[in-house]
């Protein structure tokens, strides 16, 4: 019996004007796994993450992305997966309960209020929920980029540099988000420079380097093998 | 209301024809000479510097 | 390709200018002043030719994507573009004899005014924007709503001005004016093709450059990778 | 069609919220109409002939303003991104911004009205077509309007890009509008305002249908 795969992805490639951010990116990840991305700055993590979400068109390759092809079918691939990404994807002028309010009825789901109130509750942001988010400072626009993200209630979950900005119980609050995600069954894909708490957190582990695929296997072997990348790159 | 309008004209003469303007006519064909000529060189002129840079 | 059409159109406006000038007869109630039409008249049938091709790459640049029908597309709006401009002066050196002014808001010259200014616009963004794939979708989508808005602009200067309606010269039929007026039709369209496509490879070349050297990336299997 | 009402919501609100700086919108757009007036000079019967235009114009160049600032709160912090990965479609989008900028802008020129009336003396009988003309020119600098702030606000030198592209292409909004409110203000003896009137539908039905459609492409990343 083979497991279905939350992304299965072949050859993937993307490029900036005339730089390939990314290419002939080819792995695989079991549904409800999580895998952890680790690279330098401008190693293609970001962009990974957002082709898979479909924000960015693909420049080549194939991927399926649970089980939906992002190439010729991206309005599936943007319902199953919900990213958090480096920009908060926020309105500045509204509220951090409007935000949510407003991306819930986008969804199309029923009770927004409701639903909005308990994100808010669950990333620590219940008693500043009214204010306008341009009061915010930067770890309190990453927890409600994480309520906005949890609120879509995705099948495979997308964190990019989910603990930036954030204070230690903020950390707290990712790692036991993960958990409680990878109880519902769900998967989870997170580019991070916290080399150990990915490999405490994730299964799979796979290294980007300037745009490739530099090194992938079991999440444990991690911290060993970005090591000595880096290494390398310091040395020479 | 063109024939109106012809009248206002100081080159037209009684009948309603317009006398002369040669002047008016060297002009057009010298601007629309002159843009076409240089138009045709900066474009040759930004080819052989594509060429170069490759 | 270029060159050679460029050379044939300057063959054919030097012939279809010189008949237009001396063997041509005087017109009977515009006199000599007739004679610019020679000249304006393929101006225009050819500014509006080139945007239309313009607007065609456009199409076939979102729908097809591709780097020649963008490439294309931006020769084609820049040669459209200074036809458009010569248009106008030229329309103003015929305004001045005949109607004693040198601009009048004749629809076809205020339409072509505000074509020149459109295209402009377009130009303009495409050289506001770095990244290549955006430029190409962005400006054809903006050759397409300026192409649909031309007929639009001509109707409403028409009945905004609707009391000039009726200024067109007088209609001229007989060979002596019909073979100036081809000659130079032709001329103007095979110079500035010649010069499009020029253009579309100096276009072209700059999109590579850009791009980078290699336009598919490499092949997965040169990657490293271990399971 | 929920999901539109709510798109169109947020539109509204976060309009505004910003009403500060559509405040000084109003502000730019009065003193155009006080400034062209130095243009004419003090005779009353010159400045009743031109407040048609001079109407139009200080909307047409308050315009760029509104639009530029209503894709700046989508730009901001991305949000337009974060919109597009919403199984939400990008015509919603465009529908619901295109709207709530007319709807800004409509009121834009429904305040300049008065303004209009006492520095030109621009008083009309008919102050309901005035309104229903104001709501179709708005209409008419909307849709292409804010397909192009769209593009603009990710491109360079975007102040002066969205004017030239979006002037030329309005030409017929401005002819239209301004001959039927001179029309209104000054009288209609031969019956012509329904002409301009069908001039405006037909330019927002074809803008309104093209650019929901290109709005899509233009968004894609």
């Amino acid at each position: 019996m083979t497991t279905p795969l939350a992304l299965d992805v072949q050859g993937l490639a993307r490029r900036y004007g005339g730089r390939w951010a990314l290419s002939g990116v080819s792995f695989s990840l079991e549904a409800g796994q999580a895998l952890a991305l680790v690279g330098r700055n401008g190693s293609g993590k970001s962009t990974l993450l957002r082709l898979l979400a479909a924000a960015l068109r693909v420049h080549a390759g194939e991927a399926r992305v649970c089980g939906a092809d992002l190439r010729r079918d991206a309005d599936t691939v943007r319902r199953r997966t919900a990213l958090l990404s480096h920009a908060a994807y926020t309105w500045e002028a509204l509220s951090a309960r409007e935000n949510l309010v407003f991306t819930s009825r986008l969804l199309g789901q029923d009770r927004p209020r409701e639903r909005a109130a308990q994100r808010l509750e669950q990333v620590g942001l219940a008693a500043r929920g009214d204010d306008p988010v341009s009061s915010f400072s930067a770890g309190m626009r990453k927890r409600l980029a994480l309520a906005r993200t949890l609120l879509q209630e995705a099948p495979l979950v997308m964190l990019d540099e989910p603990y930036g900005a954030l204070d230690p119980p903020g950390f707290r609050l990712i790692d036991g988000i993960i958990r409680a995600v990878r109880v519902e069954g769900r998967s989870v894909v997170m580019a991070t420079h916290q080399v150990e708490r990915a490999a405490a957190l994730c299964d799979r582990g796979l290294v980007l380097e300037q745009g490739r695929v530099a090194w992938q296997g079991p999440a444990a072997e991690l911290p060993l093998k970005s090591g000595l990348l880096r290494g390398s790159e310091e040395g020479a | 209301m063109s024939a109106l309008l012809l009248l206002q004209v100081e080159a037209a003469s009684p009948d309603g024809v317009v006398q002369g303007g040669w002047d008016y006519v060297v002009a057009a064909y010298a601007i629309s000479a002159a843009v076409f000529f240089f138009y045709a060189v900066t474009v040759v002129v930004r080819l052989r510097r594509a060429k170069d840079v490759q | 390709m270029g060159f050679l059409l460029v050379a044939v159109g300057v063959v054919l406006l030097l012939s279809g200018s010189w008949y237009g000038l001396f063997v041509s007869p005087q017109e009977r109630y515009m006199g000599d002043v007739q004679r610019i039409m020679y000249v304006h008249v393929p101006t225009a049938w050819n500014a509006l030719l080139l945007f239309t091709f313009a607007m065609g790459c456009a199409l076939m640049s979102l729908w097809r994507g591709g780097w020649g029908w963008d490439a294309h597309h931006e020769a084609l709006l820049e040669g459209a573009a200074v036809l458009s401009a010569l248009l106008c002066v030229q329309g103003a050196i015929w305004a001045r004899p005949t109607w004693g002014v040198w601009w009048d808001w004749d629809p076809r010259l205020t339409t072509t005014a505000v074509m020149f200014l459109a295209l402009l616009g377009i130009l303009a963004l495409r050289s506001a924007v770095d990244d290549p794939e955006k430029r190409a979708t962005w400006s054809a989508v903006a050759t397409i709503i300026a192409f649909v808005d031309v007929p639009i602009v001509y109707f409403s200067v028409r009945w905004w001005n609707s009391l000039h309606q009726m200024q067109s010269s007088p209609e001229t039929v007989s060979a002596p004016f019909i073979v100036p007026l081809r000659l130079n039709a032709f001329g103007v369209l095979a110079l500035m093709g010649g010069l499009a496509l020029l253009r579309a490879r100096v276009a072209a070349r700059r999109t590579a450059r850009e791009l980078g050297p290699a336009l598919e990336p490499l092949p997965a299997g040169a990657l490293v990778e271990a399971r | 069609m929920n999901v539109f009402f709510a798109a169109l919501h947020k539109e509204l609100l976060l309009q505004w919220r910003t009403r500060a700086r559509v405040l000084s919108v109003v502000v730019f757009g009065a003193t155009a109409l006080l400034l062209m007036s130095f243009a004419i000079g003090p005779d009353a019967g010159s400045l009743r002939q031109y407040a048609g235009g001079f109407l139009w114009l200080a909307l047409l160049l308050s315009s760029t303003l509104t639009l530029e600032a209503s894709l700046e709160a989508e730009t901001e912090q991305q949000a337009l991104e974060g919109l597009l990965l919403l199984p939400v479609a990008p015509t919603i989008l465009f529908y619901s911004k295109a709207l709530a900028n007319t709807a800004q802008l409509a009121l834009l020129g429904t305040v300049l009205v008065p303004v209009a009336i006492v520095l030109y003396g621009a008083g009309t009988a008919r102050p309901l077509a005035l309104f229903g003309l104001i709501v179709l020119g708005a209409g008419g600098l909307a849709a292409p309007g804010t397909l192009y702030a769209t593009m603009t606000a990710r491109a360079r030198a975007k102040q002066t890009l969205l004017p030239l592209l979006l002037f030329p292409l309005v030409v017929p909004v401005l002819i239209a509008a301004t001959k039927a409110s001179s029309l209104l203000i000054l009288g209609d003896p031969m019956r012509q305002l329904s002409a301009w009137l069908t001039l405006l539908v037909a330019f927002c039905g074809i803008y309104w249908t093209l650019c929901g459609l290109m709005f899509g492409v233009i968004v894609e990343d």
